[in-house]
């Protein structure tokens, strides 16, 4: 049967985590041939706020374009990981901010703490790149999409100019990503 | 200190808008206008249409009514016209007025009802992303129009003016102290009034235009606004570029919702 | 004391306003509905009510709705085009449920279409004009006399529903002038907004009662409460809370279709032994009374389920009927708008077929019997 | 200038963006920023002159004195 | 070659619409459209057209006739309130047979409702939402690359027909970002307006053809003629005569009526062997496969008939469908408007259910699902 | 002589207008005016909205176009930006421009798009018979102003200029010859020009408030009227209670259509 | 059975036809005890040009409130009569004015032709008084509404101070119409 | 002031109306109106100054003249 694989970012507004959605969702469908979707949604208020991002990989076509049973769970904040892993499916991957996400939620999945804004800030230089490491980590720890598929996806997407810094947070977030590795 | 609590809707906040924008600091000014005058909040009503600022309303604890996009001044109208001793407010934003709202703002300001209408004007529609308003400066970017805005802009004071509001005055979020002063004046006014107050959007605007930071951008407004009292003394060239800030117009006409009580006298008395 | 009058159906719905005790009244002149606007800006300001021409019908809804949340009861009339422009503001009053009057004259459309003829052709129009699911309520008077009641009716079932009406009048209707006979005495009955009971601290501006329909305090009153057009919560503060959107989507549903037996209301005429029905509304009704009167004088028995409310759709009745009578016509100046619904609520229990006429001129009695008479042979 | 004493100032900070409006504007250096959020680094040098207060856009600080003094 | 791309919703329509040919748009921003604008904002000049952001929605849509009129492919792209707004314009565009293009990306109503959520809620205002009599022809793509083409289709079928053309897109796939592959050298039918081949002296603009379609002189090529809303006869001038007004809107009837079958397009999924079948659209849609792929893994006989032309109505298909198949779902982000259509379409011939969600979230296909499942033990 | 047969669609006619109705006077001195710049009749677009004076495009011989109450100049703003080469005339009355289409008047003369608007100004809703327009003078009787009308009126041209035109003019039926010429500039200027021609309607506005016959109203133009240049010339109070005629504005402002195809070349060039 | 009475009042925008209608409905209506409407018809174009007010009077409700067949046609203008006499019932009547009406219609139909204008002119002072002197006339001719009734109900009706010199009209149009005398 | 020879004035009667604006502002004395339409009274009085045609509202006055005679 065919595999549908369910991705979700989650933070607050200006954390790029939309941007992270696409991006990974162009690496698995442009790139790496498979079929992906990728979806927001956007709060009661448009201002601030928390903000999640959905990718869905597949082999087959996708019809249901939002998350019906959450694989993996990228939480930024406390207030994201509280409101979202209940939607995690067993034996699912959350991987959470270790310094923003104090209270590690319980349940049937595997965890992963990662200093991901901190690494942003002191490997790469500013916390903004989190969303670029994430998708390092999320490249180390699972085996959706390729590394180059993604890397080849942050060139095309990023801000002219700023394609070598970004490359590096991925590198940042993919090496400490393997620290975990698991099989997909 | 104000006691702001007096006046705001506390288990509503935080409020809904981004961090440094301007919108906060008019209501932190209309609501000091509106106690100096000493109004109660059972006789005031607030009335919006649709935008960033246009939330106001449900921040505001008296009679609110957040509206559609540009009509905020019909409804605004209906509510003076059946009720005259309600002290009306306006809460609009420069697209909710001046865009798609422009037929109603020219024609309020010709009957010369008493309305107080207070335009936060950010220069771009806030609400909705960014998108290009009818004061958006020639030449700047927004996002329906990449490549600099082309279109001449409307001089929203001018417009009240000529279609015959009786008060029009201009504000800024960092002169606040005048701002509150010009709110006041404009709620006493017996008949329309305007207060066009220039409010920053650091993010839709501001981030477009890479105008800084608010605090960039407050500066800008007072390194860059000279007073009506002071205008009057400058020559045009001195002018240019220059925003005019304070009173514009404070004239004295026939009010409209008080014309129709004296007709309604005349139909009772037989006359 | 009666008083006979004759009376246009423009003056007779200017009139039933004021007795249902209109007090405000905003509009945009537009044929062939200006006559109501014009008769009021005479008789308002001596009942010590407010006529204000609007600059438009945009503002003409907006001000209505404003004028009505201060306690007002409150009206407007226009015609086709202008009802077009109205129809983001009528959702608005539905979704914020402030009670109004909205008179649609109907003349020949779509567009500028035939300002001066008759067509019965926003029918559909007054159900779906707005975006987003709705429900509303829309009378269609066919006489005189009935313009005066359904106005007052209007007004009733608004403020008793918290909701706009939609009164459906078209220009044969507007502009006959007939008798009327107006009673001083008889009891008519007026119905008013529900106010709150309880103090302002407690005041839930769209709570859920049983009944589904929230009192309503005018502003200004005291109660110092926030209306949006946003989906709200019962204090009437925006939520993007599913239940909540849900709740209040289904309240301002209920409050129409839970009541359908109170809003509902048909005229069976010389139904009991009739073999052939005949469904029509507004002014054509006249024109099927007169050709049943002639039908039935040459033998044919034809009787008609004359709607009266036309949203919400008759549907039980026009079910039960259906069954009973297997051959019906639908009789409407438009191209079938009702008959689709008579469609629908039959089942394939009766055959349907629509009379329609669409080229300005009323339809004539003669047309009619002529067409059922064709029916006859086959 | 010497502050006024019995000035207290307020930061509600669940109710702080974290503008730095009060911190840029207040003329004696009373407030700075921490963790994104205003706080009051020097009470000593406050005037009262409620500058910060009357523009804080998020009615986040409050200036408390007793007036009699002012 | 071909081009594979991740993109939402809204790109893609402004894409089909530049490879349609678009050269005009004028809009006003509005929450969950605004992308659209904003694409052709940046690409349309670039592409030698014209992209202007107007007052408000009524002045878009009137600029949009008016560029249609000198012969420009043209385009609006609204939500809910601004599509209320463009009613009275879209009239107009229907009676004076001037092709456009309208997109209105459904969000929550009524009213200002929910501006950044979902629905399904515009559709019969899409059929009903202008005053008087008329047809019009709406499409509902149901992923990012259908949106690309059928917004091609759009504008092949307003040309064809002379006529408004509405797309009916939702929140949901404005903004999905889908994978998307667009081939260079695959030959994508454009269809340009008929112009007049006789001399400018023998033009008549409304012409009775044998196809009901009169070409369309291009304002500004010599052919000088009156376009007006009033009804007209075939020159264009305004008419009262009862027998040229019955031509005209018969005309605007019949020529979208009599070409159904090239008009109305359906997708039959897993019908042939299904008992229970499920009717669905847009957005929507996606969840009941979504749904129906899992109730056959689950030995559960589900199929689906997808309405792309939502009007004018697939009557024969679903009368086709509804005779073989005795149960039905129509799945939709409303109250159950195109549930009335089915049911009507069916005469009693199936048993018609609505799955119906109105709460701003998308439908999940497990509710469907769940659904379908309680109703197999009954 | 003048040839209006090449310019007319002379089986429409008799008019549909009043005896003595003013618009075939205005309609004289246009076609006049189109003759004597030498256009030709195919780059020729007139269009009009909803009204008596409205009608008028149904008897014009180029490519005319009869819209919706208010939105005449939406269309025209869509015709003349697709199709800059042809000249735009919007025919529209007080009401069809500045009732229900004062927004569009507005952002039309903000943008400053080259359309010449001929308003119609005949103080009341001609073709609807006789309700109370915002030009209707105070205390002037109307249908739905049956005592008076009590609010304040617009000042048409005023109200262009302040929004941005960049050609506004007033001109009288009595004075046929001045109008002909004040048409033909505003068609010559590039930018948003409006002809604002008082028009009576003996029927609607004359009848009601007893004006007496056309004569009489014309001769009250004739009486009532100074020309702008010899109004400079007159103080205020010698202007009390009369009419300023002729070019009132006329300043060079960047033009909208114009603007646009500079950005296509822009784009085009790939700058 | 019932009976039905159809008049048709026609002539041309101006000549008061709607008002003599009203006149007419509102005698039968209010001072008669009958049934009564009224209605007029707007030409393609709302300016000038022919105008015609259809008054149904009848002792039972009226249903279909246009003309059907009608009893008397009443024409001030050749176009007006051309156009309508068609529509008038076998053994109806025809007024026209003698004056402006030169073709005479044939049918079957009783003809007559008074010089309605002429009469208002010369004994009343202006031809537009031409619509009551009709009234008149048709009271003289027919019988279906009172004089007493006709004549309160134009009391009632015309602008004040201008009772007097329209019961003259009326008087004038009823001793012309008497000489005419039918039944109905 | 004496009249121009050769000049006609063509009064269309099926497009008159008889507002009168024509005979009223003929400086001459030209025109006047009978059963409602105007008709010319005295041509050898014409100037051929072409006001009546230039204000004649529904294009019913035509002055025809030999313009070199001018
Ligand atoms: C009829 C309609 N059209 C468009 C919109 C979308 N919309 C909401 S707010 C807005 C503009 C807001 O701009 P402005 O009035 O300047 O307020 P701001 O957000 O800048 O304070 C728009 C276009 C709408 N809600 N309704
Ligand atoms: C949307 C809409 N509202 C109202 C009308 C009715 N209507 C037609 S013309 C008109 C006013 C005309 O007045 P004006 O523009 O001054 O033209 P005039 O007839 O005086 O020349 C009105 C209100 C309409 N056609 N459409
Ligand atoms: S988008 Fe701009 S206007 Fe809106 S809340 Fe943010 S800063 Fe304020
Ligand atoms: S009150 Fe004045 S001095 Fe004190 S902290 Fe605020 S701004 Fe600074
Ligand atoms: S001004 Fe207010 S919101 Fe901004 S940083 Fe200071 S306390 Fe915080
Ligand atoms: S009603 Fe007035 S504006 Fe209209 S045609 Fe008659 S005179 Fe002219
Ligand atoms: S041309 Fe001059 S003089 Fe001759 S009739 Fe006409 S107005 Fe009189
Ligand atoms: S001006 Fe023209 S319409 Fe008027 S009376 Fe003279 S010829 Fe006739
Ligand atoms: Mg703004
Ligand atoms: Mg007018």
């Amino acid at each position: 049967m065919s595999f549908r694989y369910e991705i979700r970012f989650s933070g607050e507004g200006g954390q790029g985590l939309v941007l992270a959605g696409k991006i990974f969702a162009e690496a698995a469908a442009i790139y790496d041939g498979l079929n992906a979707t990728q979806s927001q949604s956007y709060g009661p208020e448009a201002r601030g706020g928390s903000s999640r991002s959905e990718v869905i990989v597949s082999d087959d076509e996708i019809d249901y374009p939002k998350a019906v049973s959450i694989d993996l769970l990228l939480a930024l904040t406390q207030e994201a990981c509280d409101r979202y892993y209940a939607d995690v499916k067993e034996g699912g991957v959350v991987i959470v901010d270790a310094a923003a996400v104090q209270t590690i939620p319980e349940g049937n999945f595997k965890i992963f703490q990662v200093p991901i804004i901190e690494l942003a800030r002191q490997k790469v230089g500013k916390p903004l790149f989190a969303n670029i490491v994430a998708l390092g980590i999320i490249a180390g720890i699972v085996d959706v999409v390729t590394e180059d598929a993604l890397k080849s996806a942050i060139e095309a997407r990023v801000p002219k100019g700023t394609e070598e810094i970004n490359l590096q947070a991925f590198q940042v977030g993919l090496q400490e990503g393997k620290k975990y590795l698991t099989s997909f | 200190m104000f006691e702001y609590e007096k006046y705001i809707r506390k288990n509503k906040f935080p409020l809904v808008w981004c961090s440094g924008c301007g919108d906060g600091i008019v209501l932190k000014a209309l609501l000091r206008a509106i106690d100096s005058i000493g109004l109660e909040k059972e006789n005031v009503c607030m009335v919006s249409g649709i935008g960033c600022s246009s939330r106001l309303t449900g921040y505001v604890d008296c009679n609110t009514l957040h509206t559609t996009h540009g009509r905020a001044i019909t409804f605004a109208t209906g509510i003076k016209m059946a009720k005259p001793e309600l002290n009306v407010i306006v809460i609009t934003g420069d697209g909710d007025a001046t865009a798609i709202g422009g037929n109603h703002y020219i024609h309020a300001a010709r009957r010369n009802i008493d309305l107080t209408v207070i335009i936060f004007n950010n220069f771009i529609y806030g609400m909705t992303g960014g998108q290009v308003s009818p004061t958006t400066p020639v030449g700047m970017l927004a996002s329906t129009a990449p490549f600099g805005n082309m279109e001449n802009t409307f001089n929203i004071s001018g417009l009240a003016q000529a279609a015959g509001a009786s008060f029009v005055a201009r504000g800024t979020v960092y002169h606040t102290v005048m701002l509150e002063k010009l709110i006041k004046k404009a709620i006493l006014k017996n008949g329309f009034s305007v207060v066009e107050v220039l409010s920053p959007c650091p993010t839709a605007f501001g981030r477009r235009n890479k105008s800084g930071t608010i605090i960039d951008m407050m500066n800008e407004q007072k390194d860059n606004c000279v007073t009506s009292a002071r205008a009057e003394r400058m020559s045009e060239r001195e002018l240019e570029g220059k925003t005019v800030i304070g009173e514009l117009v404070n004239i004295d006409r026939p009010e409209c919702s008080k014309q129709y009580r004296k007709l309604i006298e005349r139909c009772r008395s037989g006359l | 004391m009666n008083v006979i009058r004759v009376m246009t159906g423009n003056e007779a719905c200017a009139e039933g306003a004021l007795a249902a005790g209109l007090s405000f009244f905003a509009g945009y002149p537009i044929t062939p509905s200006s006559e109501i606007a014009e008769e009021l800006a005479e008789l308002l300001p001596c009942a010590e009510g407010v006529f204000i021409q609007m600059e438009d019908e945009l503002a003409s809804i907006g001000a209505v709705i404003g004028a009505s949340l201060t306690g007002a009861k409150a009206m407007t009339a226009t015609s086709g085009p202008g009802f077009s422009l109205m129809q983001e503001n009528i959702g608005y009053a539905i979704m914020a449920e402030v009670p109004c009057v909205i008179v649609n004259v109907m003349r020949g459309g779509p567009s500028t279409g035939l300002p001066t003829l008759p067509s019965q052709g926003d029918v559909m129009q007054a159900r779906w004009g707005t975006h987003g699911d709705h429900q509303i309520i829309a009378l269609a008077p066919y006489s005189v006399i009935e313009i005066f009641d359904l106005t007052i009716r209007a007004f009733n079932l608004a403020e008793k529903y918290r909701t706009p009406v939609i009164l459906l009048l078209d220009e044969i209707l507007a502009h006959v002038s007939e008798k009327v006979v107006l009673s001083d005495t008889a009891v008519r009955v007026i119905i008013d907004r529900i106010i709150p009971q309880e103090a302002p601290e407690a005041y839930l501006p769209y709570r859920y009662t049983q009944n589904l329909i929230p009192p309503m305090a005018p502003f200004g009153s005291g109660y110092r409460y926030h209306v949006t057009g946003l989906a709200h919560d019962e204090t009437g503060f925006p939520t993007n809370d599913p239940v909540e959107i849900e709740k209040l989507l289904f309240r301002l549903q209920d409050k129409i279709i839970r009541n359908r037996d109170d809003i509902v209301q048909v005229e069976e005429f010389l139904l009991e032994d009739a073999e052939i029905g005949i469904i029509s509304y507004g002014s054509s009704a006249r024109s099927c009374r007169h050709a049943i009167r002639q039908l039935r004088a040459q033998g044919v028995r034809v009787g008609m389920l004359r709607l009266i409310t036309i949203w919400p759709f008759a549907n039980v009745k026009v079910e039960k009927w259906t069954k009973n009578i297997g051959k019906w016509y639908v009789v409407e100046m438009n191209m079938g708008q009702i008959a689709r619904e008579v469609e629908a609520a039959a089942h394939g229990d009766a055959t349907i077929f629509g009379i329609r006429q669409i080229n300005g001129e009323p339809i004539n009695p003669e047309f009619i019997c002529q067409k059922i008479k064709d029916g006859l042979n086959v | 200038m010497a502050g006024k004493s019995n000035v207290k100032i307020h930061i509600k900070t669940e109710w702080c963006k974290g503008c730095v409006i009060c911190v840029e504007y207040c003329p004696t250096d009373v407030l700075a920023m921490r963790n994104g959020k205003a706080y009051v680094k020097d009470i000593t040098k406050c005037t009262a002159c409620e500058l910060c207060e009357i523009r804080c856009p998020d009615f986040a600080i409050t200036v408390l004195y007793d007036k009699s003094e002012k």
